[in-house]
Formats: structure tokens, C-alpha cells, sequence
């Protein structure tokens, strides 16, 4: 089944949900940030996307953007990517966590170092870096970081 | 009778312990001897490769995946190389693609032979299973030296091709070694697989049922050993692996001899892997030409590959740059750890250790 | 004449010194025992070192130490990040002196190729004293072993009059860093 | 049966350890004599894995990449090297700095100066493929440990060529001589 075919079976199915297609290498399917958590639902119990194999915060310039790539391990086929934009200030998305589980430390990664908070998460921590570390280190403004530890 | 209650303690494992395979901390919470809780810390080897990543440009990046895992590098390698490729359109000759998967299967032999040391080492078995494992992987590493250049970084896979060819002393050797792998594995097997101690030991401890494992994101031996046969090579052939015949191991229980066992079974495949690819190994170039910085188009791409440990894959984003926008790595390691606290719960704490053992996790990885 | 008048002042106390020097760290340099503390890639290289082919034990150092408190010989193999600093500094005064570090490969020895890193210590160095650094990523474990041997040179030259490690007066515990809101930051209440 | 399955795993242990020493023995004088080795057992072979280290070595396969050495020309006598700075832009940890000289000498363009920083060095060998005349190689050199970082571990042009003249007398990379095999 190719994505677009996918699209369009989703799009008729949800017609309250505004998806958006983007053409590209990988073709993916836009999703607006409050009806996320509906889809996601619907993916996992319905078409079997049971396995999510990899949640990415990308720091566009205007906006954030996560991406969600889910496979199946019952059925053949190709990922269905799901994009979510959030906003520059503050950005929030909701959590996925309750659907699949392995979204729990890759959600913790990418608040750690893309800065991007998911509501919903039950242990929202950073898990690379310390807790206390100012800033996210991912992102395109990131400063660096000072020591004023040497030893001597 | 009625059953004591005792206060939970919390211990502190880690960073440095001897049995973390690096830097890892797990916050326990014990009731007595029984694991109540496990709370993994990670980030204490965060090297920053994503953040470095974007600096480099794009053919500079192959030397940063080799440190990635650093127990297989070939397979780091393999999925950046593979996700450029695929965002750059480029198809490499047919002679590298055979070396590329002679060299994955190289490398996920001497994966799961540490990983299989590293295991009888926890259970107690000091060192000496290790030292027979690790002399097989000096064996390759010196195949890897001889190709390469070098033991541990070899740096030898580019962005549409491999290198350089093959030296004339690798395919006999590469031969001999392989056709001497199944004997070792036997030899190998006789002297564990029976073992009463390591059997008491692993068998139904650290069970991860199939439903929940899927649940958890986690792949490799660890997946198969809980009896779902999902293996990349077979359910979206990359490269060319659609040309092999080989099977998927599985286990059925999914605890930790299962995950020996399918890892003991992956690696005789792996054998029969390169013997075909040796067999079939065309002439001809294998590499296109060098160049020192090159401009993919725009867009992103994922592209994922059965790395020893599970699904690695990489996530790319090129604005038309000659540095990657984004360069995100999908580590298994990372994500196979999450199902550490789920099995550890209700076991007593020397189990942890093997436990951990059994996921096969590298640190490089984990943090990147 | 007395002894007061032939021996010179300052050799009084060496005449007996420099044989028991030479004894000591005769004993002292076949048997540095490495702490089991891999960092990094550069630890998978330090694991193959002691294995069969190369064979650590044939210098006297048998096997890695999984306590510090059992060792005198901190191998740093790999990158230290700012995240596993306080440990290493933790680790190293838990030692017993006397007590040398050898860093192993580039990342010990200025952060490597991870140095632009905002989580990497540019270098062990800036943490610990270091005795010998060791070049490569990874070195070969004949490189390791050759530092090693560098290590035994430089402990036999050493004497018990001006090792700090027999001194009362030197302050040898190292600060452990603590996280700051932007890197590492001294211990408070600690002098700079 | 209950222990069976041990002592079957003892009987492999001590069927290694008996093999190895009868093997050793086997080739007494040989095995102790100080020579570069290929490698030190094939897979076959029977008898103890370990090299001796600081009296035995491996030989360095051709393509070994170990510290950067410049190559000299045999015929001109001078270095291959043009200082064009190709092996500085490509360098990922930016280990390298060349300047090129002023004048030419021998109708070729020579770097003046030459600093290879083994600090930050990660080995990855981008330089000697870059290198569009050819004149950079892996040198075979293990012992390169130092009691102090720094300046110590920065080889300059002359320390350069001087590897290079030392491991690399035909001027070429990767060095032609195989090893012979054990």
C-alpha cells in the first residue's frame, strides 16, 4: 500500500481531522498537534502500526516540528509518518506515551535537547543531561556551554 | 503463614561498575533481595553527536558513526551510508554492496559473540568464555585492519561505495575464517548451552512477553527471543539482502537463554550470509569517485537497518546544504534499555545483572 | 672526622634513600594494578589488552581492578563528559596513593573529536594530574602497553624525598565538580 | 542429567588449556624467537595467541592507519607535499595547519610549515585520500605515548618527513612490503 493510498483512506475516515500531505522522499501525513493522540489511537488498534520506531524534534526556523515513524510487525508495508508542527514560543504537543509505550524516553529525549514539552507524559525529566542544565542543547540558538570548573 | 513485611531500601548501581558495560546507572528500589523497582539513569557518555553532526559536513560524519556502537562499527556505517544514499539517489557498484554485507555480517558475528561473553561473564563465569570469544574477534578485527586500516574505527564505507577493494589476502582468510565459525559455535554450545548452572540461571528470568516488547519499541535478538519474527532484512530488504537465503531466529519464552539461544543461531546465519556473498562476490569498481564535500538535495529521509543490536536508524534533514540540517540517530540500544525496569521487577538483584546483560546495550550508543 | 664533617647535608638522608628507592618502586612498578573503569570505545580496546592475545598480565598488572580502592592505576579510555565528571574526580581520590592516571586516546587527552561538544571535557587533564597520554583512536593495545612500560620508566625514577605522595603538607584531594545551571562549577563553599 | 551438561563444559576447557600448552611445545624454539609476526595463530593452529609484546610484534598490515607522515619524492628528494591545505579543509577535528611557501623550490610548490596535532587526532584517514598528490601516509609507528600532551604530541614538517623517510623510503602509501606470513 503506498502512502498516498493511506492518506487518502485516512482523510476519508477523519474528515473532522485537517491532515496534510507532504510529497518528498518519505511521504508524510501533517497532523495538527490536538488531534494527534486521536490517530495515534486509531493507527495502533485499527491499521496495526503497533511498533513506533523513532520520535525526532527538528528546529525549523519558523517552527518545531516532531516526527513520528511507525512500522508494523504484523503486516507488510512501508512507515506512515506522522509531522507535527508546534509553535516557536513555548511549544507543547500532546504525549503519546499512553499509546506506545516506547515513546517514554524518546519524548524525555526530545524535551531534553529540542526543548519541545509533551502534555500527558507521566515522568517529563531530562535524561541526557543533568537536571538543572539551562537551555536545549539541540536547538539552532543553543550558546554552549561554560565551565568554570579547571582543575589546576 | 503470613508473609513478612519489609521496608523497601534504595541502592545506587553505577556509573562505574564493573558490570554496566560502561557508564550506566540503575537506581534500585529493594525489598530485601527482590527487585522492587528499577530506575535506568543515562547520559553519562552524551558525546553530543547530533549536535556535532550538524557541523560536520555530510562525508564527514562516516568516521562520528563508527563511535556510535562501538562493538560493531560496520553497522553504523552501513545505515548512515545507506540513508544518504537514499536521500542522494546514488547507487553504489555492485562489488560494494557485496563487501558492505560481508562486512555487516562480519561484524554482527563479533557483536553477538561479545555479547554472549559478556553474559557468561555476569553469570559469573570470569573472563573465561570471554577470552574464546574475544580471540575470534581478533581474528576479524584483523580481516577489518587488513581491509580498513584500522581494528576498532575502520571508517571504510563512503557515500557510494566502500573505500578501497579488498586486499588479495582477505578472501581466503575471510574463507577460512567463516567456514571455521559453525565449529566454534559448537565447541561453544558443548561447553554452555547444557550447563545446568547457566540454564538455572536464565531460564525464565527477565521474561518479556511478545505484546509487551512491541509495546516497548524493542527490536533485535531481544524481540525475536519473545517469539515475534521481525527481522528488517526480511520485512523491508534493504541493500541486498532480498539476494540471500537465511532464516530468522526465534525464541518462544523470551527470556534470557532465549535471547542467548537466538543470538548463538543469528550468528551461524550470519556465517551462511558471507559464504554466500563470498561465493557470489562480483568484479568490478567499488567506489565512485572522492570528493571532499557534496550537496544532497532538500528533504529528509529515514532510513533503518538490522543492526547486531536492533532497528538503528538514521533520520536526516538536508536544506541543500553541505552540512546535515538535522542528523538524528534512532539507537537501539537506546530504546531496547526502556524494558529494563519491566523485566527486572520481582527478581532478585543478581539478575539485574544478567538482565542487562541479555538487552546487549553499548553506552556510545544509549547517550550517543 | 667525624660523620658530621665528610657527608654533606643535604646527601645525609639519600645515602640510605637511593637503595631503598630503587627496591621500592622496583616492587611498586611490577604491580600496578588498573582500576576496571572504561568510559568509552577506547575501554573495548583496554578489555582486549588484557586478553589472551595481548596479555596485561605478563606486566605484572594481572587483571582490571573492579574497585578503586584496590588499585593504583586509573586508565581513562574514552571521552569524559561534563555529566560523568564528578564521578571520575570521585573515583580518583577514592584511590589509594600512590595513584597514576594514563589517558587513553584522543578524547582523553583534549576531548578528541568531540571536543566542540558542549557535554565533553576537553581532555581528562583538566580534572585530574595525568601521568602519560596516550595517542590514538583507539590506540592498538601495543600502544597501551608501550604507555605502560613508559609508566613502570617513570616510577622507578621516582624518590621517596620528593614524591608528593609521602609528603604531610600537600593538599591532594581534588574538588569534585558539581553541575551548574551552564557547565561544571566548583563545590560550593569551597575556595576557588 | 544433572551435571552432565558441567562436566561437558570442563572437558572443552581443559581440552583448550591441555592443546594450547601441547601446541606451544611443539614449536619450542620457534615461538620464542623475536621477529615480526603476520599474525600470531591462524585459526587452525594450535599453541599460545599471545605476541610478546615489547620483544615480538605484529607487523603492521600495508594499510594500517597509524600517525601522518609526509612523503618524499626518491627521485627529486624533496616532498610530494604542495601545500595546497586540501588535507587542512577536510580534516573533521581540524588537526592539520600547513602554509605554503613563498618560493618554489624545484619547480614545485613546498609547505612551509607543517603541524599535525595527534591531540585531537581521530585517525579517520580523510587526509591521505584527499591528498591530490599523494604525499601523505599512515606511518606504522605504535609508540607514540608522551609524559605530557600539547606540544609534545604535535609533530612538525621535519618530524614529518622524517617518518616518512624512515617507513616510506619508495615514497609511496600504502607501504608496499607485506608481511610474511607466520
Amino acid at each position: 500500500m503506498t502512502a498516498k493510498e493511506t492518506f487518502d483512506r485516512l482523510a476519508a475516515k477523519f474528515p473532522q481531522f485537517p491532515l496534510g500531505y507532504l510529497e518528498g522522499k518519505d511521504t508524510a501525513i501533517l497532523v495538527k498537534g490536538e488531534n494527534l493522540v486521536g490517530l495515534a489511537q486509531h493507527m495502533r488498534d485499527d491499521e496495526e502500526y503497533d511498533y513506533c520506531s523513532s520520535i525526532t524534534g527538528v528546529d525549523y526556523p519558523d517552527r518545531f516540528e516532531v516526527v513520528y515513524h511507525l512500522y508494523s510487525t504484523k503486516k507488510e508495508g512501508g512507515p506512515v509518518i506522522l509531522k507535527v508542527h508546534a509553535e516557536r514560543e513555548n511549544p507543547m504537543l500532546p504525549s503519546v506515551v499512553s499509546i506506545w509505550p516506547t515513546a517514554n524516553w524518546q519524548e524525555r529525549e526530545v524535551w531534553d535537547l529540542m526543548g519541545i514539552r509533551f502534555s500527558g507524559h507521566p515522568n517529563l525529566t531530562r535524561i541526557l543531561m543533568w537536571e538543572g542544565f539551562e537551555g536545549h542543547p539541540l536547538r539552532k540558538d543553543f550558546p554552549g556551554s561554560e565551565d568554570e570548573y579547571i582543575f589546576g | 503463614m503470613t508473609e513478612l513485611k519489609t521496608e523497601t531500601i534504595t541502592i545506587n548501581m553505577g556509573p562505574q561498575h564493573p558490570s554496566t558495560h560502561g557508564v550506566f546507572r540503575l537506581i534500585l528500589t529493594l525489598d530485601g533481595e527482590t527487585v522492587v523497582d528499577v530506575e535506568p539513569v543515562v547520559g553519562y557518555l552524551h558525546r553530543n553527536h547530533e549536535k556535532i553532526g550538524e557541523k560536520n559536513n555530510w562525508i564527514q560524519n562516516t568516521p562520528f558513526t563508527d563511535r556510535l556502537d562501538y562493538i560493531s562499527p560496520m553497522s553504523n556505517e552501513f545505515a548512515y551510508v545507506l540513508a544518504v544514499e537514499k536521500l542522494a539517489e546514488i547507487e553504489p557498484p555492485e562489488r560494494a554492496k557485496y563487501i558492505r554485507i560481508i562486512m555487516v555480517e562480519l561484524n554482527r558475528i563479533v557483536n553477538h559473540m561479545i555479547a554472549v561473553g559478556f553474559l557468561l561473564n555476569e553469570l559469573g563465569c570470569f573472563f573465561t568464555p570471554m577470552f574464546y570469544c574475544l580471540r575470534w574477534r581478533e581474528l576479524v578485527v584483523d580481516l577489518y585492519e587488513m581491509t580498513a586500516g584500522s581494528r576498532m574505527m575502520p571508517n571504510y564505507f563512503w557515500i557510494g561505495g566502500v573505500s578501497a577493494d579488498l586486499p588479495e589476502k582477505f578472501l581466503p582468510e575471510c574463507k577460512e575464517f567463516v567456514d571455521a565459525v559453525p565449529g566454534f559455535i559448537d565447541e561453544l554450545e558443548r561447553l554452555l548451552t547444557d550447563n545446568e548452572i547457566l540454564q538455572m540461571r536464565c531460564r525464565n528470568v527477565g521474561v518479556l512477553p511478545p505484546d509487551v516488547a512491541v509495546e516497548y519499541g524493542c527490536t533485535g535478538p531481544l524481540l525475536r527471543a519473545s517469539g515475534v519474527p521481525y527481522d528488517i532484512r526480511k520485512a523491508e530488504p534493504y541493500s541486498i539482502y532480498d539476494r540471500f537465503d537465511f532464516d530468522i531466529a526465534a525464541g518462544t519464552v523470551g527470556d534470557v537463554l532465549d535471547r542467548y539461544l537466538v543470538r548463538i543461531a543469528e550468528m551461524r546465519q550470519s556465517a551462511k550470509i558471507v559464504e554466500q556473498a563470498l561465493r557470489d562476490l562480483p568484479e568490478g569498481e567499488t567506489a565512485t569517485p572522492k570528493k571532499r564535500k557534496f550537496r544532497p538535495p532538500e528533504g529528509d529521509v529515514y532510513h533503518r537497518i538490522e543492526a547486531p543490536k536492533g532497528e538503528l536508524g538514521f533520520y536526516l534533514v538536508s536544506d541543500g546544504s553541505e552540512n546535515p540540517y538535522r542528523y538524528k540517530i534512532r539507537a537501539p540500544s537506546f530504546v531496547n534499555l526502556q524494558s529494563l525496569p519491566y523485566m527486572c521487577r520481582g527478581h532478585k538483584i543478581a539478575d539485574v545483572v544478567i538482565i542487562i546483560g541479555s538487552i546487549d546495550i553499548t553506552m556510545g550508543e544509549v547517550d550517543r | 672526622m667525624t660523620q658530621e664533617d665528610t657527608v654533606p647535608p643535604e646527601l645525609k638522608r639519600n645515602v640510605f634513600i637511593a637503595p631503598v628507592d630503587w627496591i621500592y618502586n622496583l616492587g611498586r612498578a611490577a604491580s600496578v594494578w588498573p582500576v576496571m573503569f572504561g568510559v568509552a570505545c577506547c575501554a573495548f580496546e583496554m578489555i582486549v589488552t588484557v586478553t589472551s592475545r595481548f596479555d596485561l598480565a605478563r606486566f605484572g598488572m594481572e587483571f582490571l581492578r573492579a574497585s578503586p580502592r584496590q588499585s593504583e592505576l586509573m586508565i581513562v579510555s574514552g571521552t569524559v563528559t561534563k555529566k560523568m565528571a564528578p564521578q571520575v574526580v570521585r573515583l580518583y581520590d577514592q584511590m589509594p596513593e600512590p595513584k597514576y592516571v594514563l589517558a587513553m586516546g584522543a578524547c582523553a587527552i583534549s576531548g578528541g573529536p568531540f571536543k566542540d561538544g558542549y557535554n565533553v571535557v576537553p581532555g581528562v587533564d583538566k580534572l585530574l594530574p595525568v601521568n602519560v597520554y596516550v595517542p590514538g583512536c583507539p590506540p592498538r593495545p601495543e600502544s597501551l602497553l608501550d604507555a605502560i612500560l613508559k609508566l613502570h620508566k617513570q616510577i622507578r625514577a621516582e624518590t621517596i624525598r620528593t614524591s608528593p605522595w609521602y609528603r604531610k603538607d600537600a593538599d591532594r584531594e581534588i574538588p569534585v565538580p558539581e553541575y551548574g545551571p551552564r557547565g561544571l562549577v566548583l563545590p560550593k563553599g569551597d575556595k576557588s | 542429567m544433572l551435571g552432565f551438561g558441567i562436566l561437558k563444559g570442563m572437558s572443552v576447557t581443559l581440552r583448550r588449556f591441555v592443546d594450547t600448552y601441547v601446541g606451544d611445545l611443539g614449536k619450542f624454539p620457534w615461538r620464542y624467537r623475536s621477529r615480526p609476526v603476520y599474525k600470531r595463530m591462524g585459526i587452525t593452529e594450535r599453541g599460545a595467541f599471545t605476541i610478546q609484546y615489547p620483544e615480538e610484534r605484529v607487523a603492521m598490515f600495508p594499510r594500517y592507519r597509524g600517525p601522518l607522515m609526509l612523503l618524499t619524492d626518491p627521485e627529486k628528494g624533496i616532498t610530494r607535499c604542495i601545500g595546497c591545505g586540501l588535507c587542512e579543509r577536510t580534516c573533521p577535528t581540524e588537526s592539520i595547519k600547513v602554509t605554503r611557501a613563498e618560493e618554489k623550490v624545484d619547480d614545485q610548490r613546498v609547505p612551509e610549515t607543517y603541524e599535525y596535532d595527534m591531540n585531537t587526532c581521530m585517525f579517520c584517514g580523510f587526509c591521505v585520500q584527499i591528498c591530490p598528490q599523494d604525499a601523505l601516509g599512515h606511518s606504522p609507528e605504535l609508540e607514540m605515548g608522551t609524559y605530557s600532551k600539547g606540544d609534545a604530541l604535535i609533530l612538525n614538517l621535519d618530524q614529518m618527513l622524517e617518518l616518512g623517510r624512515k617507513h616510506a623510503p619508495g615514497g609511496v602509501w600504502p607501504l608496499e612490503k607485506e608481511a610474511e606470513p607466520s
